[in-house]
């Protein structure tokens, strides 16, 4: 409960909720996304990124990110962000942990959420060439033309 | 085939009795390209190892295209890996021969319906020799290569490369 | 008999001798890595797989020649021949057997013949390198060159030894020198440490594990060679194996008396009718018998250490031939002057 | 000719090289010999895992995390059935938590022992690799008989396993690893650990001091190698891990040569665990009680950490009341480990990126998924 | 004899790079031969060409090689010594000394390339 208190006081706006396995989310507005992070990470010492995502909401798109200590059955931190659907955005951490920096260049090829801040962020899985849109998004549609089978002596 | 027996002026005995050693060569000495994408590639490697040991049939890996004559495409082909194993493929030097190991190189496989994966190889190169399995036993591959043995041991010496030449 | 009449023969049986030799040793390394490795090597060729080597040889005769367009044509296409001519040419100084006849041209500078030649192998991986117009042929072009150069003077100058002890630049010398103390005069036992500096700066001129760096598979992908397809490829391959036959042919008549072992004849005291085999053609099938026994030792320790060891860095090679090796070649040299002066019977 | 007037020179490694283990490109800007910058490019072997994960039912995605990890399929599946047994409750019962750990304890020692066998590829050696692999066979075998499957086993089940150990299956697992403590790893070290080329080529190369791995969530061996003493088996821990008698291996370089020294000194701790599973594994049930339809509660979610052969394997489900996921992340540690390989390898050979490559372990199937 | 000797090095080089010449030729006669475009592109594990690989090399490569050439000059100044060294006879003392002096002056000079680091690899 401690952990839940502690960021209720901080930031008042955060919506903290206790899941019953044991995991604390805490859903954050995107202006105050990085500045909780920072918090997080050195207030509360959340030093290990484990790892962050994304989820389409359908009204909504989630930046979700998982934290933890480096300690044994150490307390279990999920922070969410819902940021827009039309207009995706939302502060980078990769200089708080930069690990996340790939993570992130994912969420963004999967989902199209712009990272501000960012040092590299191009699409990482899909071809830089890509024109098919974000493929993790609910309503993506696969519009590639059928290829033609070749047979040997074929160009 | 090279200029002299693309001509009519060889005698169709010597041409057939050539296209015997011709054959007999190029099948007993099918060297594979070190080339694995997926699953499929660690039983390609098993295949190579102690157990089942190509190298009984004459088959060794090459690193290089330029030097292998089979080009065994194991595992799955998606959007960005395309042009690539096209690339190598033209890259290989002729007779060259595909084969395409597992349902992802056959035909998407699991993943045939993604929206990132071309469904088969034989989309992007023309493919000689099918093996089922997902991935398939290195015994499956060996019965491959045994298959494209015997398609090559009836093979004449003009090989249909390519169109138009 | 005509002097080009002869030398054209003698120039065919070498040939045919490197070809013959580069077939059966091909077939001989998958052999021996397939039996280090648990495996049967090729089997489905001919009994024991032993025609697996004409069929490659067949299948690359037969396989489209490819000259990429950004490659250095001239240099791409000359680059094998310096390579194959390289290595029959070593052949010329290298005794088969005694006197005269067992020898194609006894040159007196046989030694420093040997080290112009081998540098020429060389020139060849430097040409196609950089012909190639590829990266991964230029990186193995220019460690070939790098790693040729640490260790060709750590060679000559081990070989230095053996040329102050025999007295004599020419091989069918240092063979017969070294015989006339039996077996202890090989020069194995009198310039050991020649003899493990030779075989490491060897491995090394050869390209073998564990110092195949200019065609380090894991790095490189074929090194020097990754552009060449088919025959020309097949070429280097047979300029590689013949110079591996020479060095290993050099290493048994530089310290292990070549040819020379005892033959049937030795046994004439004993049976009379034995004397026959001291005559005609019999020396020098003798000769030939331990000639080629003791280079397919070397042959195949070079295969043992090539199956059993990783590849070393570049960095480390230069520094085991520069900072190692060449000093303790120095020393080699300084202590065989005084030994052979205070104790007199190791330098007869 | 034209002569560039650059002295560095940018070089693609990859998708088709020997050292690259799959389909991963390297970017690598080299001056002489010395790498200057490489960039790992990946996406090659991308197969859409999570959206397709969208579209099946759970017992259906099992399939597909076999393929994510391909040289550590049972480690995988368990994660992903860990995740679902959590969002529904369900119980499994006794002798399926042993029979789990028992794989996935040989499924580690077959994924250490592929990679024992790639790693002396890298570093020139080709005997070691196909000795890894010899013994890689027997460990196909065992998991062949109680799957059906050599290399993708789709074994596990929601709630238990598919099926119970065919009869004489303990003996022979009890056989194997006899063998693989007594010859096949004293084989192993003395052709390969006290090689001194091995020593030269990889202590003191690639050195990951463990505040950097920490911060770039690195896990796994790469972490123990570092010398930070961190295992989700025993610090979050899942299965009966806790019953057993084992070490977490740590080794203080933080080289290469740690990270090698790590993975082989694990293997004999699986070898330690399976043993003791075996002993005391009780009678009984091999798959509990679960419903024909499986619908977790709408909205529930759930972040699995599970240690893979590889490291931190993270399960991040989302369920929105149907059948089907609303949303299956995976999140891999190879893919994270990638991402180490640019500030470990900067300013070393070329052949040391290879060795540095090759000591992270990485599978592309899980990096691309 | 000696003619023989040249005859001999010049016949076998020509014979072996005829071997090469013909071979070339007849591969050229009966293998299928069909360039193109993407074939004779360079190759780089399946992607384009970044750049061209034909670059400035790295100084030191050169500095190594002249550190080659002047050592093995040096070894074969000793070869007329080595060949000899058998029939000093009562000069041995002072040919060997000589000698050693040389040797000496070699040996500081690898010292001195080592220290100057020019023995480092790039």
């Amino acid at each position: 409960m401690a952990l839940a208190e502690q960021i209720t006081a901080e930031f008042p706006s955060a919506q903290v909720t206790e899941s019953s396995y044991g995991e604390t989310l805490v859903k954050v507005a995107p202006e105050d996304y990085k500045k909780f992070c920072r918090y997080v990470k050195e207030g509360l010492g959340f030093s290990y990124p484990s790892d962050l995502t994304g989820t389409d909401r359908t009204d909504c798109l989630e930046v979700v990110l998982h934290l933890f200590k480096m300690e044994p059955n150490g307390p279990r931190l999920t922070v969410k962000v819902q940021v827009d659907r039309q207009n995706p955005k939302v502060e980078s951490v990769t200089d708080l942990w930069p690990g996340v920096d790939w993570h992130e260049r994912e969420t963004m090829d999967m989902f199209g959420i712009d990272f501000e801040g960012h040092p590299d962020l191009r699409r990482i899985l899909l071809p830089e060439n890509w024109q098919g849109g974000h493929p993790l998004l609910k309503d993506f549609e696969d519009k590639r033309p059928e290829r033609p089978r070749l047979v040997r002596g074929d160009r | 085939m090279g200029v002299v027996f693309e001509s009519d002026a060889v005698p169709g005995v010597i041409t057939t009795s050539l296209a015997k050693v011709v054959n007999w060569s190029r099948k007993s000495s099918l060297w594979y390209m070190l080339f694995g994408i997926a699953c499929c590639a660690i039983e390609m490697m098993g295949a190579g190892a102690a157990r089942y040991d190509l190298d009984r049939f004459g088959a060794i890996f090459r690193a290089s295209p330029r030097q292998s004559d089979l080009m065994i495409v194991a595992g799955t082909v998606n959007e960005k890996m395309a042009p690539r194993v096209r690339q190598l493929w033209e890259q290989m030097s002729e007779p060259r021969y595909v084969i395409a190991m597992g349902a992802c190189a056959t035909n998407g496989g699991p993943y045939w319906d993604a929206y990132n994966v071309v469904q088969g190889v034989d989309k992007i190169v023309p493919v000689d020799i099918y093996v089922p399995g997902c991935p398939p036993r290195p015994e499956a591959l060996m019965y491959g290569i045994l298959k494209l043995q015997e398609r090559i041991d009836k093979e004449g010496l003009g090989i249909p490369q390519r169109k138009g030449k | 008999m005509s002097p080009i009449v002869a030398s054209i023969i003698k120039g065919t049986v070498a040939l045919l001798w490197v070809v013959l030799n580069a077939l059966f040793l091909v077939w001989f390394e998958r052999k021996v890595a397939a039996w280090i490795q648990n495996r049967m090597g090729p089997m489905r060729v001919g009994r024991w797989g032993w025609a697996q080597t004409i069929a490659d040889g067949i299948k690359c005769l037969m396989k489209e020649d490819i000259i990429p367009l950004a490659a250095d044509k001239p240099l791409f296409v000359i680059a094998p021949m310096v390579s194959v001519a390289s290595a029959v040419l070593i052949w010329i100084v290298i005794p088969f057997g005694p006197g005269k006849s067992g020898v194609f041209s006894d040159l007196p500078i046989g030694i420093i013949f040997i080290a112009a030649v081998t540098s020429l192998s060389v020139v060849a991986v430097f040409m196609s390198g950089w012909g190639s117009n590829n990266k991964y042929a230029l990186f193995g072009a220019m460690r070939g060159a790098a790693q040729m150069i640490s260790y060709e003077v750590a060679l000559v100058m081990s070989i230095l030894g053996v040329v102050m002890l025999a007295g004599s630049l020419s091989l069918q010398d240092i063979i017969t020198r070294q015989t006339e103390a039996g077996i202890l005069g090989w020069y194995l036992f009198r310039q050991p440490i020649a003899f493990i500096i030779y075989v490491i700066a060897a491995l090394a001129e050869l390209n073998r594990a564990p110092f195949d760096l200019m065609e380090a598979e894991s790095e490189l992908v074929s090194g020097y060679h990754t552009e060449y397809s088919g025959l020309r490829w097949l070429l280097f391959m047979l300029a590689e194996y013949g110079h591996m036959l020479a060095w290993s042919a050099i290493a048994a008549s530089l310290f292990m008396g070549g040819w020379t072992g005892p033959g049937l004849g030795a046994l004439a005291g004993r049976i009379p009718a034995f004397d026959l085999f001291n005559y005609g053609i019999w020396p020098y099938l003798t000769g030939f018998f331990w000639f080629a026994f003791k280079t397919y030792l070397f042959i195949f320790l070079a295969m043992w250490l090539r199956w059993t060891l990783p590849r070393v860095r570049i960095d480390q090679l230069m520094d085991l031939g520069w900072k190692f090796l060449l000093p303790v070649s120095l020393v080699n040299i300084a202590a065989t002057a005084v030994l052979a002066n205070v104790w007199g019977w190791y330098a007869k | 000719m034209a002569l560039t007037q650059e002295r560095e020179i940018t070089v693609n490694m990859g998708p088709q090289h020997p050292s690259t283990h799959g389909v991963l490109r390297m970017i690598v800007k080299l001056d002489g010999e010395t790498v200057v910058e490489a960039k790992p490019d990946i996406g090659y072997l991308h197969r859409c895992f999570e959206k397709l994960a969208e579209q099946k039912t759970y017992p259906q995605v099992i399939t597909f995390t076999d393929r994510t990890d391909y040289l550590s399929a049972m480690t995988n599946e368990w994660a992903f059935v860990l995740g679902i047994e959590k969002l529904l409750g369900i119980e499994v019962p006794e002798r399926a938590e042993y029979i789990r750990v028992i794989v996935a304890e040989l499924q580690r020692i077959a994924s250490h022992l592929i990679w024992f066998g790639t790693f002396s590829l890298d570093l020139g050696a080709a005997t070691p690799f196909i000795y890894a692999f010899r013994e890689r066979e027997v460990i196909y075998d065992l998991f062949e008989s109680i799957s059906g499957g050599r290399l993708l086993y789709n074994y596990f089940r929601i709630g238990g396993l598919r099926n119970d150990f065919p009869p004489g299956w303990k003996e022979k697992v009890l056989e194997f690893l006899e063998y693989l403590e007594k010859k096949a790893l004293p084989e192993y070290h003395k052709l390969f650990t006290g090689n001194r080329i091995v020593e030269v080529r990889t202590q003191g190369v690639g050195v990951l001091k463990p505040e950097v791995a920490i911060a770039y969530g690195a896990s796994g061996p790469v972490l123990r190698g570092s010398g930070v003493d961190w295992d989700l088996r025993r610090d979050v821990p899942y299965g009966y891990y806790h019953k057993f008698d084992w070490q977490v291996i740590t080794e203080k370089a933080g080289d290469v040569f740690a990270r090698y020294l790590v993975r082989m000194r694990e293997v004999e701790q699986s070898i330690k665990i399976v043993r003791q599973a075996l002993q005391g594994m009780p009678d009984g049930e091999f798959l509990g009680k679960v419903p024909k339809v499986l619908k977790p509660p709408k909205d529930s979610e759930f972040y699995v950490r599970h240690e893979g052969s590889r490291g931190e394997v993270g399960v991040y489900l989302i369920s929105d009341g149907t059948p089907n996921p609303y949303r299956c992340h995976w999140r891999s540690p190879a893919f994270v480990h990638l991402q180490l390989v640019e500030p470990m390898a900067i300013g070393w050979k070329i052949a040391d990126l290879v060795a540095i490559l090759g000591s992270i372990d990485i599978v592309l199937g899980e990096v691309d998924r | 004899m000696a003619s023989q000797s040249y005859i001999d090095v010049g016949m076998f080089a020509v014979i072996a790079i005829g071997f090469v010449v013909v071979s070339m030729w007849l591969n050229r006669v009966v293998a299928p031969f069909h360039p193109d475009r993407a074939k004779l592109e360079s190759y780089e594990c399946g992607e384009d060409p970044l750049m061209d690989a034909q670059i400035n090399f790295h100084i030191r490569y050169y500095v190594f090689a002249l550190t080659f050439f002047v050592f093995d000059v040096e070894a074969i100044f000793m070869y007329p010594w080595a060949v000899n060294f058998r029939n000093f006879g009562s000069n041995a003392l002072f040919v060997i000394v000589e000698m050693f002096v040389f040797l000496v002056i070699l040996a500081l000079g690898l010292a001195y390339a080592w220290r100057k680091k020019v023995l480092q690899w790039v």
